[in-house]
């Protein structure tokens, strides 16, 4: 009982006004310029001060794939995917099938209706909306890559109608995208009216489905979490980045070598204050970090699991001879080559202990864009101040989707901790300079750089050595020196970023979250609270852990870790690196390699309370 | 217990350099390596060499991988910081050590295992990148501290102390310095001081990658008669094709050379290397041609030496990238961040 | 008050008779070729039909610095170290102080008198006993290197008659030894007798501390863990060996290579039916052995924990794609290159968690040198059975010392297990061949070998793939793989062998071991007993544990985990894997680089348990 | 959701080979590499001659690395045997493959950055243990799968899209191959069917390492004016030194070939190349001449192409190795076992 769906009507029957709360999707095909013109539609709603977020879902491969972008435009500012479709622009052949079946009941989709559709696919509960886009732009303009890149631009204009967009805006943001090529701007222009204006006449603009200005989002940017990596590494100070390409951590080095160019590099010479090598591995990059931090620069490698496969002798060698490095694993989809462009928190447990014999290592979790930007600077910090590396688990939702948050701040006052250093000076006023020596008791010791001062020499070698930085292969000498690695393991966990808590007196439940988690776990413990459950809520950034997250478990009754992984890995590691109650752990595994999103949290934590209750 | 000694004194002369130190502030610890070790005398060339360089000890940064011949860096140069990284990766950690500071002397020490097998690619990007350090290949043919297995040197027909031939083609660091873009490329003998004190003084000398592949035979494991590695063999068969002498900036040039055989190449320091082509159709300057020479006499069972390639006008790392003189690591933090105002004005971008 | 040390009568004062039950350790230099002497005691001492054990401590470099050999004579074949020295042959001048100090009181220290002895570091409490030895070999042979050889042997000579060894089994060991060189047995029995002269002239032989014949050793052999391994692998018909050199392991592969030598090429033609192949590094000699197994061949890689490092890539692979692979790790001290000649149990977590992504590996422990070759048959059926890398963690101790084990039994009933792979005929029948359909629900898909039928044809890879085999980005297929890789992990545990269980009814405490540890913990647990305090004790054999482990944890009240290294790392393995009560498990850890001792494990299991009464 | 299609028909046409197959059998799943990419005509010009060469699709063994030119094997032989292993490891997964199993044929694609840079080591060892297999490089100078970041084989000058120059010195694949021992070296052009096809089929049939670096223009990120691995620069200075014609074994000649400049070369299995000399001076049987040659010449610009070294006769890793005949993995249980009374005998020793 099919009805004639593309009606001018039915638009607006469906369901009740969904003003700045709904999800739009868009399913194209890889490298036909779809990204500049559905950034365009995003950046418009988030200028009219509206908040949204943007996900892309890309394959791995350059061009000719089908590839999704969707955007949240949600008035409370939830970043995380909602899991529903409220509109979907659905502009890839191939995918149209699925993409039909993906739209909300009572959504709509918006086709190219240039050639005759499919009815088999058509579904009663979604209104479909033709636009005869290749047929309109074939017409109007003259080439054949032109006619592709205007066919977005033109599904973008009638979205303005149909959304309640504001045109001008659009237009501003033409006019900046292409300052340098401001001919541009009219032929967009063109194609964005042929949109908005098929759409006012044909259907019933705007639909319910519909932005309204709001003025929320002006100490808002969007960035993706690599920009704000690589921006962080350059305020950090860093001079030395070395790297071998990998997706999803490559745009991290290009930022901080974009960055750097701009303020790094003197315009007239060329010359530069830093130095970016792409290496030719990742076995090659990680020694480079470590080089150049053995000789006293801050360097720093970004790279995804495999890369930290690779890196992890050399790892274990930098942890052993107490050597600053800052890694950023930019996490994808495992085990081995996996699902490069898809996202996931499964390297937990291999950064907190990689590499062969007794090693453990400081690892940072940044929830999202802005705290990459933080986090990478306090990577430098601890990195230097504990002399071991220090691992920025970031993941490829955060690193490469554009979030929307606070503008970045920075406090002039800020100077590395370069952590115990031996100047010159120093060392000309000591007996003699022993490089392994515990002189303080937090098991840190003072380190000298090459080149310095005579006294400071000192031969670094991964092999065993004594607290005076010896060879030995006495057993006590070698247990010393590992003992005071212990010890210097629990200095890190009272110096490492805290946890971040919310919590009210009374609640017996709670959940844990890190990473990108973060954002879908604070949605699902809204919409829980509407529900009458209330949680407790702790979002671990770093490990070791401080105090606060034993304590915080203890408190609890039960704890729901969500994570993004098969195996529980942070569950692991409480377990292991705690004294909590493993079975008070509660492992909520979400793992295709989708980001996360609420509903998945609010099913999962509801349905094990209402067991508990039930039982 | 522990067994470091403390340096023997090997030279009980007292000359002193301009720097007011003897030759024995230029030793390190007592080597742990086997009597007779090819090694040992390598340690030695370099200890004189640095002592008439009159560098200053702890300007030079000893680098080194896994394998007896890396435990020379721990053989020299006590005043020197050193580090001993891991199996065939001591390219990276020089890579990024360089990277951090320009202005110190940078002196690897590898085996043929450390740079033919697992360090290859480390090895052969290292030169590509053209980065200023002297590399140096302790080049034996085995792998000395696992005790005696075939390395990717190992000539064929080479035998092992069982006799059994190696049959695999060997990798010739020479050849692949000078196919990977290596700037500066030379072979000597770890028993002819002669030769190789002015190669070592050269190769610090030039501003890039500085390869001296030394053959210095393993008396321990591959020593014996069939060896093409053995001390008898390499002296036997011992080629020079040409012969460098060194001689530091702003010193007066005493040797007297026959103006046509000799070509001086004055280095970034402005040092000078006086070239003496001892084999006359042998051309150091043209890639193509010294590569297909030394490849064909190698063929013949000669063992070439001599500095083999030289391009002194080859940028470095450093030029590539064009770093600032002023190391990195000594940059104030002030010329390195942008401050809060910068920061703020970047994000309208993200807007 | 010195007393004059060198008395014929002091040898018998000290104490009672200690008859084959004492230490014999050996102070050399190495590369002096004491091994080959040292060899011929220990053997000399088996072959008179009394348990010994016999211990190595050397240093990482090939010659000129010291190097200990300890022979353990244990009339109830304990094959720990004792942690006492009875008689101390100290022939390293370097070390001479630190050897004078280790003799046990009431002990023995045999030097070379040759030089005058220095009297400041003389023991009222040890006997010392000098022989000229450098001065006889000077007057009675030629060449510089047979002197130094033959000091070693007349040493020997001097040992046979203190301890009352029988000479004819010397000669009869040298006849054997040298049955090429014949020449040679002549003039080692003149450097044997001219010890065994003069001691018999000079002391008072034989010494309380003296061997006398058993008969318990006829079943027995001497074999270090390496070759029984190398062995292994022969009979478990393996035909591809790749590996990289690295020491505790090297020898295994030479073990392997030797044995094929001498059961698989043709003598006359020369031709192999193994091919082992030295690789240029770890990375490279891993991805041989996936090679070659994904081509149907058994192969395997011996290495250590840095190789285990640098595998880590390529071990995610073989575990995603479901590619058998046998590797040995022979542990040494970590981290990093850490102390190569010493021995550790350090790489538990590492070999059971390797790579980026959800990965968990099927682990062996071998005990010693016996299990060495019964598991690594063992490790190859389990490779192929579950189609993932089986990882042998044994350790220098075992792998490079020769311990007295009964001789090895095969069955020639045996035959491999291929596991599911499907031959021609198979092929042929079937309708359509997918790579990871799980029929049985066990977990573990058929596989084909390429080559064998055109049905069979499959593309291996590492990125995402569905249960058909092809290539996937779907969060649903791509889950279901990695579930189904959950679920054959649980059939493992079901098929891996077995933890050996020692354990009476009604006793409270326990004690779990694996590997190495094994035979100090046996010690201990007799004189534990002895000295009124019973435990079980469960020997784990492998990883994932079978379900008895956990039921054993759960039948006691406390559980000592013994462990030889710093971050008790199968505590972890026990807390993270089954659902005990972490608090229960109590490490004992030892991790020096020496092998452990029972008297580590009676002392801490003591002060525990005395702790607990008194509490 | 699964997005791999059915093989498309792009061969039309039904003539069969003599195993009654089509071209179309020796197709593969349909590729997704960017339209007019290098690499699919690669993969065209395999499958015309495998299906020539008649070559039963299940005896043959595809093998590859990462990288969109690793992608490859993906695209043609459906019904062969693939392995898609990790970035730059190819070389030892073919190394243990052809250890187990000695009579397959072996395929292996990758890409610059695959064997250049992270797969150096493993690329150059494989070449050394002269590992029967035809080993293809699909040469772009960048790495396309990660958005055109520059590979090792970029020369120097050659331009990025934005228009920065490469600086560094490129690792030539062929002069890296002579140099480390292959036996077979071959450059050809993706754009050149003509020259591909029969080396293809000659590196199939050559017993030991074949290597063919195909320049195999990128247009998504480098076949812009400037760039030296364009289709464009490729064509412009393609210089032909050698053309190889291939002839199956037991096939009549029917070409006729002027005496003086053929060379023919007959191989292991009975099948022949005959090999034209374009470049008077240029001999592909001598190592060092050959190497020269090239070296010189592409200093020049010129991307000198075709059969460019052969070397018959070198034995490959199994005639080394001294393995039997029949494929280990073929191997009996009863002959790999010695059985329980060897056992008992060996440990005599042990006691
Ligand atoms: C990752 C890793 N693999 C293997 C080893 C073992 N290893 C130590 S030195 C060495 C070879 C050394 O050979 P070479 O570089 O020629 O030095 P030489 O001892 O001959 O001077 C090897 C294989 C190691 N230390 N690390
Ligand atoms: C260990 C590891 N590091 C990095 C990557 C990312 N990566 C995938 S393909 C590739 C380069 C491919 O370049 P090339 O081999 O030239 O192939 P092309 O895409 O140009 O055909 C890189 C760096 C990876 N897959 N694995
Ligand atoms: S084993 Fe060989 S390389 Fe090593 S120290 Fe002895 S002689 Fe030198
Ligand atoms: S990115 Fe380049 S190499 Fe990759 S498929 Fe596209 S054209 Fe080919
Ligand atoms: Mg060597
Ligand atoms: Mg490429």
């Amino acid at each position: 009982m099919k009805q004639p769906a593309i009606s001018k009507q039915a638009a607006n029957n469906q369901m009740g006004l969904q003003l700045n709360d709904f999800v739009i999707k868009l399913a194209n095909v890889n490298g036909t310029g779809s990204a500049s013109a559905n950034g365009l539609l995003s950046k418009t709603i988030f200028r009219m001060g509206v908040p949204i977020s943007a996900k892309n879902f890309f394959p791995s491969n350059i061009q000719g794939l089908p590839t999704w972008y969707e955007v949240r435009v949600s008035k409370d500012g939830y970043q995380a995917r909602s899991g529903r479709v409220d509109v979907m622009v659905a502009m890839n052949a191939e995918t149209y099938a699925d993409d039909v079946a993906e739209v909300s009941a009572g959504g709509y989709l918006l086709y190219d209706s240039s050639w005759p559709m499919n009815k088999e696919l058509l579904r009663d509960d979604v209104t479909f909306l033709g636009i005869p886009l290749a047929k309109h732009c074939a017409a109007e303009f003259d080439s054949a890559r032109v006619r592709i890149l205007m066919k977005n631009v033109m599904y973008v204009g009638a979205l303005v109608a149909l959304l309640d967009l504001d045109i001008a805006v659009v237009e501003g943001l033409l006019e900046e995208q292409f300052a340098a090529k401001p001919k541009l701007v009219p032929l967009n222009m063109r194609a964005v009216k042929m949109g908005y204006d098929y759409a006012m006449e044909h259907f019933n603009c705007p639909l319910p489905v519909r932005v309204a200005r709001m003025d929320v989002t002006h100490n808002q940017i969007m960035m993706d979490g690599n920009t704000a990596a690589g921006l962080g590494c350059m305020y950090a100070g860093a001079t030395v980045g070395a790297w071998y390409p990998i997706t999803p951590s490559t745009s991290l080095m290009d930022a901080f070598d974009g960055f750097c160019q701009r303020f790094r590099q003197d315009p007239e010479t060329g010359e530069k204050h830093y130095c970016v090598i792409q290496a030719e591995d990742e076995l090659s990059a990680i020694g480079m970090v470590i080089g150049a931090s053995w000789n006293g620069a801050r360097a720093f490698t970004p790279t995804s699991g495999p890369g930290i496969s690779l890196m992890s002798e050399f790892i274990g060698f930098a942890y052993f001879t107490e050597l600053p490095a800052v890694l950023f694993d930019v996490q994808r989809v495992g085990p081995s080559t996996g699902m490069p462009t898809r996202t996931q928190q499964g390297d937990v447990m291999m950064c907190a202990y990689a590499s062969h014999g007794d090693t453990k290592h400081v690892c940072l979790y940044p929830a999202d864009p802005e705290e990459c930007f933080y986090l990478s600077v306090k990577a430098f910090d601890l990195a230097e101040q504990l002399q071991t590396p220090v691992f920025v688990l970031s993941d490829l939702d955060i690193g490469m989707n554009e979030w929307q948050c606070p503008e970045l701040q920075w406090d002039d006052a800020y100077q590395p901790n370069r952590g115990k250093v031996l100047d010159a000076e120093a060392l000309d006023k000591i007996e003699r300079f022993y490089r392994y020596m515990d002189i303080d008791g937090d098991g840190i010791c003072a380190r000298s750089l090459p080149g310095v001062h005579p006294k400071g020499a000192f031969f670094t070698r991964g092999s065993g050595h004594n607290k005076y930085g010896a060879y030995t292969e006495d057993p006590d000498q070698y247990q010393e020196v590992l003992d005071r690695l212990t010890r210097k393991f629990k200095t890190a966990a009272s110096v490492v970023p805290e946890a971040v808590i919310h919590q009210q007196n009374g609640v017996t439940d709670a959940v844990i979250a890190y990473g990108s988690s973060d954002c879908a776990v604070r949605e699902a413990l809204d919409r829980l609270k509407e529900q009458g459950m209330h949680l407790n809520y702790l979002r671990i950034r770093a490990f070791p852990f401080g105090e606060e997250v034993e304590a915080f478990i203890n408190a609890h009754q039960g704890v729901f870790v969500v994570e993004q992984n098969r195996d529980a890995q942070m569950v692991s590691l409480l377990t292991l690196e705690t004294g909590v109650d493993k079975n008070k752990l509660v492992p909520l595994l979400h793992y295709g390699g989708f980001p996360l999103y609420a509903e998945f949290v609010v099913n999962q934590v509801s349905a094990h309370l209402n067991k508990r209750k039930n039982a | 217990m522990s067994y470091i000694s403390k340096p023997v004194a090997r030279h009980p002369g007292q000359k002193k350099n301009s720097l007011g130190l003897t030759a024995r502030d230029y030793e390190g610890g007592m080597s742990t390596l086997c009597a007779g070790c090819g090694h040992d005398s390598i340690t030695a060339a370099l200890i004189q060499a640095f002592f008439e360089l009159e560098v200053p000890p702890h300007r030079v940064a000893k680098l080194s991988g896994i394998g007896c011949s890396s435990k020379t860096p721990a053989y020299f140069l006590s005043a020197s910081h050193g580090l001993n990284s891991v199996h065939g990766r001591m390219p990276s950690i020089a890579t990024g050590a360089n990277a951090a500071c320009s202005d110190l002397t940078y002196v690897g020490i590898s085996g043929d295992g450390d740079s033919l097998s697992i360090g290859l690619g480390q090895f052969a990007h290292a030169m590509r990148r053209n980065l200023n350090m002297l590399y140096i290949i302790e080049n034996n043919g085995v792998y000395g501290l696992t005790k005696g297995q075939f390395s990717a040197s190992a000539d064929i027909g080479s035998k092992s102390k069982r006799g059994v031939p190696n049959r695999f083609e060997p990798i010739d660091p020479v050849l692949t310095a000078i196919a990977m873009g290596g700037s500066f490329v030379a072979r000597s003998f770890s028993g002819d001081k002669q030769q190789l004190v002015p190669l070592i003084k050269a190769g610090m000398a030039h501003k890039g990658f500085a390869l001296l592949d030394i053959i210095s035979p393993c008396v321990t494991f591959n020593d014996h008669d069939g060896s093409t590695k053995s001390y008898k063999y390499t002296r036997d068969n011992f080629t020079e094709v040409t012969h460098a002498d060194f001689v530091p900036p702003a010193q007066e040039i005493t040797i007297k050379y026959d103006q046509g055989s000799v070509q001086p190449v004055t280095l970034h320091d402005g040092s000078r290397i006086y070239l003496r082509k001892i084999a006359e159709d042998y051309d150091p300057s043209d890639r193509s041609s010294a590569s297909a020479y030394i490849q064909s006499h190698q063929e013949k069972g000669e063992v070439v030496t001599g500095l083999l390639y030289m391009n002194s006008d080859a940028p470095d790392m450093h030029a590539t990238n064009q770093t600032v003189a002023t190391p990195l690591r000594d940059q104030d933090y002030s010329v390195l961040c942008p401050g809060a105002d910068a920061l703020k004005a970047l994000q309208h971008g993200y807007r």
